[in-house]
């Protein structure tokens, strides 16, 4: 279960966001992301996030069947919208300090809750209290494994030896692919 | 949970036994060189800490270990109250014997320079750091009155004897110093030095008294260099520097000239990660970090830890074995966190 | 007329950018996942080419009309909220187009809501921009995804079943649709478009200094 | 005379990179002996075409870099003789070649030269090839009866269940103990011989190419779990035995774990990363699809390494803090 986060959290890095330069989007997140001290305030946030879209979001979700298939996912998402605008709000106007410090985590905290949530949606999973914290604790500890392991990363993957056309970004995805073929070693075939 | 002195160090090859084979050699002081200066003795028998100090001072002996002038370095050691005083009667370099020789020949000069330092710093005890179990057991007879200490086989000893008798309060200074204090009791000003001649490029590895201020040229002639030596080099083999210019006079921190058959560069690759570095390093600085550190362009100031603690030995290039000036990386890194030019991330 | 002329221009540079200079899946990173993992064969490909499109037209528009209507802080979750709405329509319109090539996709489907390519353009790009700049980079990004998506499925399939002109090796596997057969493949295709890129901005660099000698 | 004005040291310790991948590569070598002496001399042809293709990628390498082609580190050598090692015997030729290509290509020269690659390359390219065509990687022939492996082309063969196989389905492997030490068992080719293994490893501790904490940290961890965790029905001791015995566990912890490029630098660092590495290993065996977890397990800890020697080394700054304090 938690290899199985694991792969997840880290495909969703590597997937969604944030490795590496790029400039466009996420540069900002991506920079404060690249700290060890950001990637846990970001970890929380994203367990935060998952804890209250797992109690909110998965409730109201269709069944499978009719157009349901299309429709789990919208939701969610939705769902997972509502509770950044939620905390964005409540953060704002109640904790301006704190939401200094987190707003440019925010939104990118959001977007990935509900890349991690993906292959939970598509089951018909719907979580207790307990198994929503569970599951958030889950999440925010793999994503934080996952960060803390490509901050590990970026200087292998820009070094000055190695040629120019692989220096960054390039090397960084070969980095998670070997990467996420070790974790397929658990799984053999499918990942979700 | 063993000590560091244990570990630390680098085993590097040592060929000590052709250079202290013959005696030290006394070279002639070529022309145009100023007659040594006299001044008045000391009379007393147990003269006074003030008065050993100005003999020191007056005579401009410089400590050969790291060229700082006597006298300052053993008032330091008095403000520090200092317990034992050490003379260091060994040699870093693999292939320099100028101290162990000078202790051989000159014992008791070196003892009677032992003693006045001891009471210039008022040191209670007094040591020998003799180069080997061996050496000890060799010159106890000739040394009453002192204790010994057996360096280590390691490559920076001394740091690592440092390291070993830190919490004792130990002051150390080198043998030559030592000898030339009991010199400059008698009246007379510190005027030569003891140098080994060595390297795969001369032929006749000696020790050689020589004038200060003489050539280095006449000292390496006086070794039978071969035709042309690629790289001369003095002070050390591991952290000295190569000279170009033979001109160049000799001083008191020269200490060996070594000549060179072959370059000793190989092709530098990139660190392996074997962690030798740190291990060799006595002073606990972890140079591979360091080396990581400033390639990534953007150092952490918290892994630059221990770099402004750095001797200079050069241990950990010599420990290297994909051939990284260390050394010079941990140097650079000394300025940058000094320079505060480092941007922090 | 001139003005015109500008913003075609414009507009083709902004096209080409999105298309392959600053290719969103090799150059910015964005939205690899469905790639990665979906991206099987040229079914899914094309698939995945006609979500993305349909999700990054809606809302680019959507959010260059509207977006400077909502503070600045609100928008990431309007987008998302926009984007949500848009994808059951247009999951249903790929499906109509390409029959059951949406459920196909798996859980990929679902991941392109929330695919940061179409989120970051639509997030930071389209309310700033006016709407002709907004649809040329919509088409741009949405060809550069395309080609990426194609270029794996097709290097994919080919490995799958087997088929690689003059292969000796026997068909790999299952290991081979795996998500990091994609990351491997992704990571070689970028480093050729960061060789081109250089190549493109060294040419620049030569061009200039001729001509300011 | 002209002189260089070269920069110290003039003189330097004895160890060598290259002296080092000099004793990896004789290790391994050593490991080609028993199986030669079963088998005639097909592990030499696997062997063989693993390194020469590991040298064609780097040459290609090199040219399509315009670089001046330099072998002066044997460890391209030890990359292509540790593969075919961890493959059967009785797979076909292209099968560690195909591995070793993927090795320098996509795991070691993107990253730049030899001491730069972020996981070992041939953990990576075993565990493509166990990936890909995990059919041919785990099926082994049963050495049990004697058997002319010609040099080329197909061998009728037995297929045999690997000990590690049969660890897997819950059974207690049916082999004599002596069996396993001399490496009469159905497993990879270089890794079944528990003897050489442990003798070459000894070798490379001693000439001091290897670190002994990582291999006693895995091996530690990798025995605790399987006293605690027995995946059959037996004694704890039993079940050390043949966990650690059987299939590639002795083989990764001696050589591809002990690989100092992907390994920490500190030895705390070493420690943990031994027994993380063994402990993954254990949990690839309890949980994972195939028999053998030990590449797996390494990548995934090859990640965690920097990690860890950053946590070593912040731990220490705070240490030096306090003291000074």
């Amino acid at each position: 279960m938690f290899a199985e986060m694991m792969a997840t959290a880290l495909l969703a890095l590597g997937a969604e966001n944030l490795l590496f330069a790029g400039g466009s989007g996420f540069s900002r997140a991506l920079r404060s992301a690249r700290r060890p001290a950001a990637a846990g305030r970001y970890a929380l946030l994203v367990a935060w996030f998952s804890l209250a879209s797992a109690l909110i979001g998965f409730r109201p979700l269709p069944p499978f069947g009719t157009g349901g298939e299309a429709l789990r996912p919208a939701c969610f998402a939705a769902a997972a919208a509502g509770v950044y605008a939620a905390t964005a709000a409540l953060l704002r106007f109640l904790l301006p300090a704190l939401y200094r410090r987190v707003s440019g985590l925010l939104a990118p905290a959001a977007v990935n809750t509900v890349v991690l949530a993906m292959p939970y949606v598509r089951r018909s999973f719907s979580f207790g209290p307990a198994a929503a914290a569970g599951y958030a604790l889950g999440t925010g500890l793999a994503f934080y494994l996952a960060s803390l392991l490509l901050a590990g990363a970026e200087p292998k993957c820009r070094n000055a030896d190695m040629p120019a056309a692989f220096r960054g970004l390039p090397a960084a995805f070969l980095y998670v692919g070997i990467l996420s073929m070790a974790f397929a070693g658990f799984t053999g075939g499918r990942v979700f | 949970m063993t000590a560091r002195w244990m570990t630390c160090g680098v085993n590097l090859e040592r060929e000590k036994e052709p250079s202290l084979r013959g005696e030290i050699v006394a070279l002639p002081a070529p022309g145009g060189l100023p007659a040594p200066r006299t001044f008045a003795p000391l009379r007393k028998k147990k003269p006074g800490r003030a008065r050993i100090l100005g003999a020191a001072e007056e005579a401009g002996i410089v400590d050969e270990l790291d060229g700082e002038p006597l006298a300052r370095k053993l008032s330091r050691y008095a403000a520090r109250k200092t317990r034992v005083l050490a003379a260091v009667c060994f040699d870093d370099d693999p292939l320099a014997t100028g101290e162990q020789a000078v202790l051989r020949e000159n014992t008791a000069q070196v003892l009677a320079g032992l003693e006045l330092a001891a009471a210039a710093c008022g040191a209670a005890e007094r040591k020998i750091a003799a180069a080997s179990r061996r050496e000890v057991r060799r010159m106890r007879g000739a040394c009453p009155g002192v204790g010994f200490w057996a360096a280590g086989d390691r490559y920076p000893a001394l740091a690592v004897l440092r390291l070993r008798h830190g919490a004792e309060r130990a002051g150390t200074i080198g043998a030559q110093a030592c000898a030339a204090l009991a010199e400059a009791a008698k009246g007379r000003a510190q005027c030569e030095t003891v140098v080994t001649v060595a390297g795969d490029g001369v032929s006749r590895w000696m020790n050689c008294r020589v004038r200060l201020g003489t050539p280095v040229g006449s000292v390496l002639q006086a070794g039978v260099p071969d035709e042309n030596p690629a790289v001369v080099a003095v002070e050390s083999a591991v952290n000295g520097r190569a000279v170009t210019d033979l001109s160049e006079p000799v001083g008191v921190l020269t200490r060996c000239v070594l000549a060179f058959r072959k370059l000793p560069r190989r092709r530098a690759l990139p660190c392996v990660g074997c962690g030798r570095c740190a291990r060799a390093c006595p002073r606990g600085i972890v140079p591979w970090m360091i080396l990581r550190q400033l390639e990534s362009g953007a150092p952490d100031p918290v892994f630059l830890l221990g770099v402004e603690r750095c001797i200079r030995c050069g241990a950990c290039g010599a420990a290297c074995p994909s051939g990284i000036g260390l050394a010079a990386v941990v140097a650079r890194a000394e300025a940058v966190k000094e320079g505060g030019a480092a941007p922090c991330r | 007329m001139k003005r015109n002329g500008q913003l075609l221009r414009g507009a083709r540079s902004i096209f080409l950018n999105g298309l392959l200079f600053r290719n969103p899946v090799l150059v910015g990173a964005l939205g690899l996942y469905p790639l990665v993992a979906a991206a099987r064969s040229v079914g899914s490909a094309a698939a995945l080419s006609l979500l993305f499109l349909l999700l990054a037209l809606p809302c680019g528009l959507i959010l260059c009309f509207f977006g400077m209507l909502a503070p600045r802080w609100f928008r990431p979750g309007l987008v998302l909220l926009v984007s949500a709405a848009c994808y059951p329509a247009a999951a249903a319109l790929a499906d109509l187009l390409l029959p059951g090539s949406v459920s196909g996709l798996g859980m990929a489907a679902g991941l392109m809501i929330c695919n940061s390519a179409v989120y970051s353009r639509a997030e930071e790009y389209a309310p700033e921009h006016v709407a002709a700049a907004v649809l040329a980079d919509a088409f741009g990004c949405s060809l550069g995804f395309a080609g990426v998506a194609f270029l794996l499925g097709a290097l994919r399939g080919l490995w799958l079943t087997g088929s690689l002109p003059g292969a000796v090796l026997p068909p790999a596997g299952k290991g081979f649709d795996l998500p990091f057969a994609g990351f491997l493949m992704l990571g070689f295709l970028a480093a050729l478009l960061q060789w081109l890129n250089r190549r493109r901005a060294e040419r620049a660099a030569e061009r200039l200094k001729r001509r300011i000698p | 005379m002209p002189l260089t004005k070269a920069a110290a040291p003039f003189v330097r310790g004895g160890l060598t990179v290259a002296g080092m991948m000099r004793n990896a590569a004789l290790a391994l070598l050593a490991l080609l002996v028993l199986p030669v002496v079963h088998y005639g001399p097909r592990p030499l042809l696997l062997a063989g075409a693993s390194v020469l293709t590991c040298f064609a990628c780097r040459v290609l390498v090199c040219l399509v870099r315009r670089t001046s082609v330099s072998f002066s580190e044997f460890s391209v050598l030890v990359t292509g003789l540790s593969v075919p090692m961890l493959l059967p015997l009785n797979a076909p030729v292209w099968l560690p070649c195909a591995a070793s290509a993927f090795a320098v290509l996509a795991a070691r020269e993107p990253f730049g030269p030899f001491g730069r690659n972020p996981f070992n390359p041939s953990a990576a390219g075993v565990a493509f090839a166990a990936l890909c065509w995990p059919q041919r990687v785990f099926s082994y022939f049963d050495p049990s009866r004697p058997y002319g492996f010609p040099l080329f082309g197909r061998a009728a063969y037995r297929a045999a269940q690997s000990p590690a196989a049969v660890l897997k389905e819950g059974l207690k492997p049916d082999i004599l103990p002596l069996d396993l030490l001399w490496g009469r068992t159905p497993g990879p080719l270089g890794t079944t011989a528990i003897l050489v293994v442990g003798a070459c490893g000894l070798f490379l501790f001693l000439t001091r190419t290897a670190k002994w904490e990582i291999t006693a940290g895995f091996l530690g961890a990798a025995a605790l779990i399987a006293a605690l965790y027995p995946r059959i029905l037996c004694s704890p001791a039993t079940s050390v035995k043949y966990e650690l015995l059987s299939g590639s566990l002795l083989f990764g912890a001696v050589f591809l774990a002990t690989d100092p490029v992907t390994s920490p630098r500190t030895f705390s660092g070493r420690c943990v990363y031994g027994a993380f590495a063994g402990a993954l290993t254990m949990a690839f065996r309890w949980f994972g699809t195939y028999e053998q977890g030990v590449c797996f397990a390494l990548l995934i800890a090859n990640a965690f390494a920097p990690l860890l020697d950053s946590a070593v080394l912040r731990l220490r700054g705070w240490e030096g803090k306090t003291h000074e304090a």
